[in-house]
């Protein structure tokens, strides 16, 4: 084989050795998306053979050799609703399928951990309510539903996994979800698959799947010691929320124990429910979410919280299950340092380390 | 508006309609005072009718516009269609793109 | 029986007609200032040709970098600001105009038994507008480029590039200016201009999809105008109504983009679809199919297609119910491609087939827009277009339709008209050779990428994992091959505009009312205003026309 | 040449056309004057549809951000001076008038009644334009131009601002007040776009008076007055819309 020339010769080693023509399926949508995939592969196959068939076949027959005079035929009604009634079915069909499957990718269920992901150019931040931090990975447990809370700071991006059949946008000023159940542990790419300027293909990372013993491990050797929420406690005494937001009797503002997931009557008369997104726009919106009751005195935080302090106050509001907590950040400014957090209840009540700014920008 | 008598005048013997000019100052008149209209009614409180009856002003006028001033009232089925068509497709380039916009409140999404 | 209907005059008698539209008048000047359709159509025949080499450089730049894994040949904001050109230059100045503004300016007006299009001032001004807007653009190119991608996605392009996003949008927006007037004029041309007799049943197909591509046109682009107007000043004054920072939406960018940009690839495909009508009758001496469906099925793609544009954002968090809707009807509007091709296959059915070039070309169109329609199938059905979309799946399936369909389409008509046009045939076997290059480069370049796609390769990345180099080695290959398949016709069809044998009126013995009259054209068409007393595709009545000629004779 | 061809007798030999002498302002690809001016008409309104189209996207966005910032676009609206708005719609109402007069008069031949009514239509484009001009005067003069240092102040402090005041304005809150600046962005793109349309139709409304005054459109030859008239009345259209929109936004608060 010395006459070939190396490089064709690796590259040809390659190409018998490893050429994936399919990628993995590691989450629990996988599965059900490939099965709509194949059905779509194979409707199209069917399809195209019938089209080859029909144009070969004819051009073999009717030949001018074989048939010199061609015999007019108008049309024929039948055969004209025959094809446009099965292609039509067929793609009702393929609609319904599908947007059954959308709706699982984008519907997360009630008991999924979350996860918080800021896309800016050109990384993505991954938060996890144990106050994990990881840039251009994300570590995640098999057997367990995860939901992405995808936000961007800067422009369109777009966090796809291949391997779980899923992709979100992550849109400037907006918070979307998604959600995948792993399946199998390994590493798997992470992509931004919305352009997004000069470096956009370096925006990549790895999604690790892991055992849920590997990812206690994990959790416990990466814990930056303070959680999310307690990242949000802070800055939600530092900015002096609790001035207003507390439950005396009086307050300026309503109390946030509880308020995450409850319906809420606002003063323009319209209701809502109270979700990331509904809590996040309170925050930099104010005026136009004010709750029935209140004046909209409440100023804008536009410009004073970076989209990672947004995400750790929501985080904070939504594990507010007592007055207890807003009681004590009234009062507290030194705290007792952090005991371990739980991954399933990350902000279970617990003393909070010393107030730092960092989550405020000037 | 009861003169409706319409003259024809001779291009090369085609049929061509033109509207008289007492038509043209009742439209006119016609604008002004639903201008006014608009006006009074944007000072009267409605609640949610305020923005219909404006838009609603605005419709007629420009209807009487269109079919009068630019003739449309005499013209062919063609310019017609044509005028629909327009019409049409702003209501569609509007509304389903409102359609994103108010579904986007119904849902978590 | 010979198996070919070509049929040229006596070579050794024959002539090209002393007075033509091209020798009609000599001088820079003529041509410049021309109103004839016909010298308008050459005169962008001559510049999307261009256009289309400098979009399929760039293009051969994108799969030379992509060769290799990692960013080598060119850095990362190069290859980005190619690929944004690419798009730009193929869209707007190759794919939009390509077969309305050359074959549909050379053809309608003689298909339709008309002198000239209705507003020959507006149609040249048309072509300077489209020049003036490619120059802005070559300009941008040699000025630092753009590098925001064809779609322009705000705040990216607003606010946080500093390329030429300003001449490029102005660039976009003139050759939106040309492509409407040219839309305005083929529909004003249709609906006046027609010669007596020739009812909208009789007209040919490739003018029924024109119209319907000329619709989109008026209604459309002008929204695209409007948008670029919007991006301008958000980018210059910072005026906010996409900037989210300032209260504004992006998305809200998104459906005004696409609203424009959804029936564009429909502009771009329909005149195409036309073309095929046209060839595949005359080469298998056979009237359309259900001409009647095919014609229908034109206005209502056409129509549909002003209703979809949404599924172009199905991740981008719109309204779960508007993904609903849009995708229903993302799904009707497959159905009238569908029944254009089996309609197209069907025509086949008992006619007498031959396999000059222009048929190759069909054919080729045909099984490569088949896979480029279903896979678009596959990005409207919103489950598996959260997996495909973004990803080499979707270049992969709108190459497919673009250059796979609308280029092959393009070609079959360039191939097809190309005796009308000059009076001169081009060299048979070496053409359809060009024709089978093509295809198998073609699918070696595109059928890849579907896998790299599946596999979960985005777009417009520069550099990728290792482990799709195989697919892309394959793809830059087959690009290679492609690039000979697209060079080899420039070669022999300029060889022919000398050499060439002499065609006469009807070479190909088609029907249409632009073979009845002289090749190449007299200026205003026609001796004697033609009156149409049968029907499209009436092989019988030019069997009879035939005969009565050797009888008069 | 036989009948049945289908290249058959052409206007030139047919004896049923009642012009032998085409009139000086054919063109030579029409068979008839009826076809040309038909043409030419039915491609004006096709150039209207596209207009449509073109504002379609900004009142899309305006629609959008209303509802958003419903109070942002009430006290923004409240800016405008509502004496110049309701007398500018008054000026472009009565410049369609003697624009539609003017149509008349070239349809009747009669050559200074149109010359009459095209300068009063080009008078009344320039008051159009001028009131324009002092409405944005007075809007860079309160820094109410977005991208150019715009300010908050007569929204945050309505007390401030005798405009503002007089409307019986509340302080908007900071982030309310922040997305007035969507609402003067679409009132000048809005605006803009329709003031940039009376330019250009002003611009061929001089050239037109010179060529009426030459005869030009007095001799059956109407069709550019009359194309022209039909863009001109939709100028006027889409005012009728952005006046409502953008100036009546809830006056009586």
């Amino acid at each position: 084989m010395s006459h070939i020339s190396p490089i064709l010769w690796q590259f040809l080693v390659k190409w018998m050795t490893s050429f994936p023509l399919f990628p993995p399926e590691a989450s629990k949508v996988a599965p059900e998306m490939d099965a709509l995939f194949f059905f779509m592969v194979l409707v199209s196959l069917v399809g195209l053979t019938l089209v080859v068939l029909l144009v070969t076949s004819f051009s073999i027959l009717y030949s001018k050799e074989r048939h010199p005079v061609a015999v007019q035929v108008e049309g024929s009604t039948l055969l004209e609703a025959t094809w446009t009634i099965i292609p039509l079915g067929l793609f009702l069909v393929m609609f319904v399928w599908g947007s059954i499957i959308y709706f699982r990718v984008y519907t997360p269920p009630a008991n999924s951990m979350n996860i918080y992901v800021v896309g800016k150019q050109w990384m993505w931040k991954a938060e996890h309510p144990g106050g994990q931090h990881e840039i251009n990975s994300l570590h995640v447990p098999t057997g367990r539903a995860v939901q992405l809370t995808l936000i961007s700071q800067d422009v369109f991006h777009s966090f796809s996994i291949p391997a779980f059949r899923v992709k979100r946008e992550a849109i400037p000023g907006r918070y979307t979800t998604v959600w995948f159940e792993p399946t199998v542990p390994g590493t798997y790419h992470l992509f931004c698959t919305q352009y997004c300027g000069t470096n956009h293909s370096a925006m990549i990372g790895e999604v690790v799947v892991m055992t849920p013993d590997d990812y206690k491990k994990w959790l416990d050797e990466s814990t930056s010691g303070t959680s999310l929420a307690q990242n949000g406690e802070r800055l939600f005494a530092s900015l002096s929320c609790n001035a207003c937001h507390n439950a005396s009797a009086g307050a300026r503002g309503p109390n946030l124990a509880n308020i995450y997931g409850s319906k809420l009557t606002l003063s323009n008369g319209g209701t809502v429910t109270a979700d990331d997104a509904y809590l996040r726009e309170s925050i930099l919106n104010p005026s136009q979410h004010v709750t029935e009751g209140y004046a909209p005195i409440m100023p804008t935080y536009q410009g004073q919280v970076s989209e990672e302090g947004v995400i750790s106050l929501v985080e904070f509001i939504k594990n507010l299950n007592s007055d207890y907590r807003i009681q004590q950040t009234l009062n507290t400014t030194d705290l007792l340092p952090e005991s371990e957090a739980s991954p399933n209840r990350p902000a279970a009540p617990a003393a909070t380390g010393p107030a730092k700014q960092g989550m405020v920008k000037q | 508006m009861s003169e409706h008598t319409s003259q024809t005048a001779n291009h090369g013997g085609h049929e061509h309609h033109v509207t008289p000019p007492i038509v043209y100052v009742a439209i006119f008149i016609t604008l002004l005072v639903f201008t006014a209209l608009t006006v009074g009614a944007s000072y009267v409180e409605m609640g949610v009718w305020n923005p219909v009856v404006a838009i609603a002003i605005g419709v007629v006028k420009a209807t009487l516009v269109v079919l009068f001033f630019m003739g449309v009232k005499y013209s062919t089925k063609l310019t017609k269609l044509t005028v629909g068509a327009g019409v049409f497709m702003f209501i569609v380039l509007i509304s389903m793109t409102l359609a994103d916009y108010i579904s986007r409140a119904w849902g978590r999404w | 029986m010979s198996s070919t209907i070509v049929n040229l005059p006596d070579q050794s008698t024959a002539r090209i007609p002393k007075v033509n539209f091209i020798t009609k008048e000599n001088g820079l000047l003529s041509w410049l200032l021309t109103g004839d359709h016909k010298r308008i159509a050459t005169l962008y025949l001559i510049s999307i040709t261009f256009f289309f080499f400098i979009g399929g450089a760039l293009a051969g730049l994108i799969r030379l970098e992509l060769l290799t894994p990692q960013a080598d040949l060119m850095a990362t904001d190069t290859y980005n600001k190619v690929f944004t050109m690419h798009g730009i230059i193929m869209i707007f100045f190759f794919l939009v105009p390509s077969v309305p503004a050359t074959l549909g300016n050379f053809l309608m007006p003689m298909m339709i038994g008309a002198k000239d299009l209705a507003l020959p001032k507006i149609n040249l001004l048309s072509w300077y507008l489209y020049i003036a807007a490619g120059i802005l653009a070559i300009y941008t190119m040699a000025t630092g480029g753009v590098d925001t991608g064809w779609t322009f996605t705000t705040p990216l392009s607003t606010h946080y590039v500093n390329t030429n996003v300003l001449t490029t949008g102005l660039a976009v927006f003139i050759a939106g200016f040309s492509s409407i007037f040219t839309g305005l004029n083929f529909i004003v041309t249709i609906h006046k201009m027609r010669c007596p007799g020739m009812t909208w049943f009789r007209l040919p197909l490739f003018v029924w999809s024109n119209y319907a591509a000329s619709l989109l046109m008026v209604l459309g682009t002008p929204v695209l105008a409007i948008t670029i107007v919007l991006i301008a000043l958000e980018r210059t004054i910072g005026i906010g109504v996409f900037d989210p920072a300032k209260g504004g939406d992006p998305i809200l960018f998104q459906h005004l983009f696409w609203f424009y940009s959804h029936p564009a690839v429909y502009i771009m495909i329909l005149p195409g679809m036309g073309v095929i009508s046209e060839t595949i009758s005359t080469f298998s001496r056979k009237r359309v199919f259900g001409y009647t469906a095919v014609a229908f099925s034109s206005v209502a793609i056409a129509i549909f297609g002003f209703f979809v544009w949404a599924h172009h954002m199905f991740i981008m968090g719109i309204s779960n119910y508007a993904v609903l809707v849009f995708s229903l009807l993302t799904m009707l509007v497959a159905v009238p491609s569908a029944i254009k091709i089996f309609n197209w296959a069907f025509t086949l059915y008992k006619g007498s087939i031959t396999f000059e070039t222009p048929m190759l070309y069909t054919f080729g169109f045909m099984g490569l827009f088949t896979i480029g329609g279903m896979t678009g199938v596959f990005l409207g059905s919103t489950g598996t277009d959260i997996h495909l979309t973004e990803t080499y799946f979707i270049v992969a399936h709108f190459h497919f339709i673009m250059v796979g369909g609308m280029l092959m389409a393009f070609l079959a008509g360039i191939h097809f008209w190309w005796p009308k046009w000059t009076g001169r045939m081009y060299p048979e076997k070496i053409s359809q050779l060009a024709a089978v290059v093509t295809f198998i480069g073609f699918n070696l370049t595109f059928f890849p990428q579907f896998i790299l796609g599946t596999l979960g390769m985005p777009r417009r990345y520069a550099a990728y994992p290792p482990e799709f180099q195989v697919l892309n080695v394959f793809s830059t290959a087959g690009a290679t091959i492609l690039g000979v398949g697209y060079l080899l016709p420039i070669l022999y069809l300029t060889w022919s505009l000398k050499y060439g044998e002499i065609a006469g009126n009807n070479p190909w013995q088609a029907t249409g009312l632009e073979w009845q009259t002289q090749s190449p054209p007299l200026t205003e068409n026609f001796l004697v205003t033609p009156i149409m007393d049968h029907e499209a595709y009436d092989y019988e009545w030019l069997e009879h026309q035939k005969e009565k000629e050797v009888t008069s004779v | 040449m036989s009948d049945s061809t289908a290249i058959a007798h052409g206007a030139a030999e047919t004896p049923g056309h009642v012009h032998g002498e085409h009139p000086p302002y054919q063109r030579h690809h029409f068979e008839t004057v009826e076809q040309q001016a038909d043409a030419t008409n039915f491609a004006m309104w096709l150039f209207l549809l596209t207009e449509i189209m073109f504002f379609g996207g900004l009142f899309t966005a305006y629609l959008i951000y209303r509802n958003w910032y419903y109070p942002a676009f009430v006290a923004g609206s409240h800016q405008l001076n509502i004496f110049w708005g309701t007398a500018n719609t008054a000026v472009l109402i009565s410049s369609s008038f003697t624009m539609a007069m003017g149509v008349w008069c070239a349809e009747t031949r009669r050559k200074g009644g149109l010359v009459l009514c095209l300068v009063l239509t080009f008078i009344l484009g320039l008051v159009f334009l001028g009131i324009k001009t002092i409405e944005y005067s007075e809007k860079i003069e309160k820094h109410h131009v977005p991208g150019f240092h715009y300010s908050l102040q007569s929204f945050l402090n309505p007390d401030s601002d005798p405009e503002a005041k007089a409307a019986g304005d509340k302080p908007l809150p900071l982030d309310m007040a922040r997305h007035t600046e969507v609402y003067f962005s679409l009132y000048f793109a809005m605006t803009g776009m329709h003031a940039l349309h009376m330019i250009i139709g002003i611009s061929i409304l001089g050239f037109m008076i010179f060529r009426a005054q030459a005869g030009a459109y007095t001799t059956g030859h109407v069709t550019f007055v009359e194309n022209f008239g039909l863009y001109w009345h939709f100028v006027d259209i889409i005012w009728i819309f952005l006046f409502p929109l953008l100036y009546l936004i809830s006056r009586h608060q």
